[in-house]
């Protein structure tokens, strides 16, 4: 078998596995590990009513992944009654944003202005952290919808971080370590997140430096945040197939091993 | 079905035909993508940018200190002919120049002297498996910077300690493999379950 | 007592008040940060200033960039591109970008001899004015600067699988002999080493994304681990400005390693000890 | 002097925002957000243009080529359609801007991603071998990240994923702070060699 043949079995083979995983369609309870009920805890254990930045730092391509996330993190950010800020630090986070908080409001029967606040995209994110440091209205004279911050209920106490108990930033790339070097480092706000898989560990230097207080990560992540707050969702939905991709890879590695030996032994 | 979402599941099968080989359709959906996105930014950041941010409080508001940094912006124009192309220098040498002042603290900041602390804390441990993980820390620390260490061949101590060094680099970089296939593989399922469910109907 | 209470007060009060104006206009939580700053300015200007230092240095080998010679060669003998790229997730205020230019530079000058096309393809419009310019000046300093195509640096796509699609694209129909992705990479890596890889070129990676890192070392012939990078770009142009300021990030971490064993000692010593929480 | 003025420029912009990022006073702070919002955002919008312009005049060229005029009017059809679509219907909500942004852009995008995949796939199987010691282990930590996070009928047990949990918070994290120790060093010296006009090669500098 040439390269490309067996390029083609292992796409083929992926792509199977992935399809006939998702037909099945069965929902799976995740045991949960360490990292996400650390988050949960966190989360769980501020005081009631507090304001929080949820902050949409990812692209629409990650969507598959920081949906459930996001869906997540708002259900249990709007069961604790937190008044929530949304924002977003990349363009493609803003409609993404603005559309899932306000689904999850009409969930908890939320109110636009008083419970949660969307303000959009800020372009130059470094700045925009920074800003909001000094003046959250002044880097936001308006919000999404064009209501004047001013004028908004929720926002009547809020300055800065001063005023904010958490800043939860969704990320698929590299915008937390901003919240961690800026937001955290310049103004002493509280840093969580919830970020692609992918991501993990990068930030564990920061977790174990306490910069970042927690993270839950990846669909699995979601999925047992799902069973934590005990609700469905898409994250259990998807475990099956990914898991078995996971087995599929493995498999790969296992086959591409053998056939490496096998060649060796021949010489 | 919605027209958005047959655009959508036929432009989704015309990238995937790149894993079989590449192809004109492929091509073409590829084509499609560059030019759409830049047209993508070049309305944002006309909106966001030169309308939000420039033009508006210049001219509307008065804000004259802006003329700074949009001659800054017009020198880079000079790069459209030769003889008026070292206009864009000054241009690019704000950004470069603001940019190293920037990342100077914040690189010795919140990544060398937090993560300095951060160690010392790990081996304040009370009891055998924190202190015994701890002290894994500040092995690993101190055989990667070995590692990364230019002034001395690898050889004797150092050659050792760069290699311990690559050990842990490479539980790293495993560690990191595996967490990343998870996210690449959610990546695939979500492209699968809107082909699946949204353009197919197979699935709920 | 009043008297005693009152006398307690003043003197407290004033270094207070002085605190309070120093504050308004020096942020002193960043007090440790600016000296760590102090210290490296002085570091970087002993190593480049002091001749003594500079003369004896040499740099280690860094596997690889042997490598870089070779890579051009082949691409001469088999008459097939160049590709340099330097990723998705870099700006021109990043360090690193700066790097890997410096890298290009070195790159440029060579296939300006070997008289091989050089494709440099970025998402950032900046960076492509930088390269263009910095491409341009290898070619003059090679003696062929009638060999330089303006249309090689080109600006692809702003999106980030705009951007890896493009060159993806590029990579499957000009099959370059040699790859160098260095630069700062997001998850655009693995696509443009794994297509690399297919149509067959020798390819060398280098960044400072640690995710990407992993994919590099599976996917490429040669890769560069984060602060490799910086130093690559010392060795490869034999620049004694930027082999003075490797030796200034060794001395660096020999201090950064002195400080964590004191720390470490005092912390086991007196555990309440604290001067070593910056 | 074609030269030596951006040099001086750069040193500047280097030094003030060095300075000012341990300035408290309000008026540093609203200078260092001036400088690294509105002049990045503004000088990077016209390089955007110069950028533009390039890709149309290198897509014109090969205009000529007939294999290739399709795919080049398929790329200037979509990058002159945006701006004309926003100037006649504007783009918020429902607008087509954002149709094609949502039906167009958005699953091409996530697709080229999803792709990725199926790389990690090939990748695996033809990368991963146990060649020597370092690969070994890069080999097993692979693995055990993975079998890991794919225990969804929970039989492997708590030790075992307490076991790749502490493999990732100590050893993998303490090679991934040296690593971000080092950038950290090369970022600053680059840095300091820049503002101090040492660091010349963006200039096109002769050495």
């Amino acid at each position: 078998m040439n390269s490309t043949q067996s390029r083609h079995l292992a796409f083929a083979g992926l792509f199977i596995v992935v399809t006939v995983t998702m037909l099945l369609d069965i929902s799976i309870v995740a045991t949960v590990s360490n990292e996400t009920k650390r988050m949960f805890d966190y989360l769980d254990n501020l005081p009631d009513s507090s304001v929080i930045i949820v902050s949409f730092d990812h692209e629409a391509s990650s969507l598959p992944e920081m949906k459930p996330l996001g869906l997540v993190m708002l259900r249990h950010l709007f069961a604790k009654d937190h008044k929530l800020i949304g924002v977003a630090l990349l363009a493609e986070g803003t409609g993404v944003g603005y559309r899932l908080m306000q689904e999850t409001a009409k969930e908890y029967n939320k109110e636009y202005g008083r419970d949660y606040v969307f303000l959009g995209f800020k372009p130059q994110f470094i700045a925009a952290i920074l800003s909001m440091g000094e003046s959250i209205k002044g880097t936001f004279p308006e919000d999404y919808l064009g209501n004047a911050t001013s004028q908004i209920e929720l926002l009547s106490d809020v300055n800065n971080y001063d005023d904010v108990a958490a800043v939860v930033s969704l990320a698929d790339g590299s915008l937390t370590t901003h919240w961690i070097e800026y937001g955290n480092e310049k103004y002493g706000v509280q840093i969580s997140a919830a970020v692609a898989a992918a991501m993990l560990t990068t930030y564990d230097p920061y977790i174990s430096s306490g910069q970042l207080k927690a993270m839950v990560g990846g669909l699995r992540g979601a999925a047992e945040y799902e069973n934590l707050l005990g609700i469905g969702g898409s994250g259990a939905r998807s475990m099956l197939a990914q898991s078995s991709a996971h087995l599929y890879i493995i498999l790969l590695i296992i086959i591409g091993n053998f056939t490496y030996f096998r060649s060796r032994k021949k010489g | 079905m919605d027209p958005g979402t047959i655009v959508a599941g036929i432009l989704t099968i015309a990238i995937l035909s790149f894993l079989y080989g590449d192809n004109p359709v492929y091509k073409m959906a590829e084509t499609l993508l560059v030019g759409v996105s830049m047209g993508y930014v070049l309305v944002i950041t006309w909106t966001n940018t030169l309308m939000a941010v420039l033009f508006k409080p210049l001219f509307l508001e008065s804000q004259f200190w802006l003329v700074i940094p949009f001659i800054f912006g017009l020198f880079m124009f000079g790069r459209f002919h030769k003889s008026t192309s070292f206009l864009s220098r000054y241009s690019m040498a704000v950004l470069i120049g603001s940019g190293a002042g920037v990342a100077i603290p914040a690189m010795l900041g919140a990544r060398t002297l937090r993560q300095m602390t951060a160690t010392v804390e790990m081996v304040q441990g009370d009891s055998f498996l924190t202190i015994f993980s701890g002290l894994v820390v500040v092995v690993g620390l101190f055989s990667t910077l070995s590692y990364f260490y230019f002034s001395r061949e690898h050889e004797g101590i150092m050659g050792r300690s760069a290699k311990v060094g690559t050990y842990f680099l490479m539980i790293f970089f495993g560690t990191t493999f595996g967490y990343t296939v998870m996210s690449r593989v959610s990546t695939f399922i979500g492209r699968m379950d809107f082909l699946l469910s949204d353009f197919l109907h197979l699935t709920n | 007592m009043i008297a005693y209470e009152f006398k307690i007060l003043t003197v407290l009060d004033h270094p207070a008040l002085l605190t309070i104006a120093i504050n308004e206009w020096l942020d002193l939580a960043q007090l440790p940060t600016f000296l760590a700053a102090v210290i490296a300015i002085l570091t970087v200007l002993y190593t480049t200033f002091h001749r003594k230092g500079r003369e004896g240095f040499k740099i280690r080998e860094i596997a690889g960039l042997k490598a870089v010679e070779e890579a051009i060669g082949r691409a001469t003998e088999m008459a097939r591109p160049i590709l340099f790229t330097p990723g998705w997730g870099g700006d021109i205020q990043r360090p690193t970008t700066i790097a890997a230019l410096n890298i290009l530079s070195s790159v440029a000058e060579k296939t300006a001899e070997y008289n091989s096309q050089l494709l440099f393809p970025t998402h950032d419009p900046v960076i492509m004015s930088v390269a263009q310019e910095v491409i341009a000046e290898s070619y003059n300093r090679a003696g062929y600067p009638e060999r330089f195509n303006i249309d090689d640096t080109t600006y692809v796509s702003p999106s980030q699988f705009g951007y890896a699609a493009a060159v993806e694209g590029m990579i499957t129909r000009l099959k370059p002999a040699s790859i160098f992705l260095l630069g700062t990479f997001e998850a655009e890596s693995l696509i443009l080493a794994e297509t690399g890889n297919i149509a067959g070129s020798i390819q060398i990676a280098g960044t400072d994304s640690t995710i990407q890192l992993a994919f590099f070392i599976v996917a490429c012939d040669y890769t560069l681990i984060g602060e490799e990078l910086f130093a690559a770009s010392g060795y490869l142009s034999k620049d004694k400005s930027i082999m003075a300021s490797i030796r200034a990030q060794d001395i660096m971490k020999v201090i950064i390693a002195a400080v964590i064993i004191l720390a470490i000692i005092s912390a086991l010593v007196v555990p309440l000890s604290d001067w070593w929480k910056f | 002097m074609a030269r030596l003025f951006p040099q001086i420029i750069c040193g500047f912009f280097g030094v003030v925002l060095f300075v000012l990022y341990f300035l408290k006073a309000p008026s540093a702070k609203s200078l260092y957000l001036t400088i690294t919002s509105d002049y990045w955002q503004i000088i990077f919008a016209f390089a955007l243009l110069v950028g533009v312009a390039s890709f149309i005049r290198v897509n014109i060229k090969k205009l000529s080529i007939l294999s290739e005029s399709p795919y080049v009017i398929t790329g200037l059809l979509g990058l002159f359609a945006m701006p004309v679509m926003a100037l006649v219907w504007g783009i918020k909500g429902d607008s087509p801007f954002m149709w094609v942004f949502e039906n167009v852009q958005v699953p091409l995008q996530a697709t080229v991603f999803a792709l990725l995949a199926f790389f990690v796939a090939s990748a695996s199987l033809r990368g991963f071998k146990a060649r020597s010691l370092p690969a070994t282990i890069l080999l097993i930590s692979a693995l055990i990240a993975l079998l890991s996070r794919s225990d969804i009928f929970g039989w492997l047990g708590n030790s075992a994923l307490e076991f790749s949990e502490w493999i990732r918070s100590y050893p993998s994290m303490s090679a991934r702070r040296g690593i971000l120790i080092g950038i950290g060093l090369g970022s600053v010296t680059t840095s300091l060699r820049i503002i101090l006009g040492i660091e010349r090669t963006w200039l096109g500098k002769d050495r």
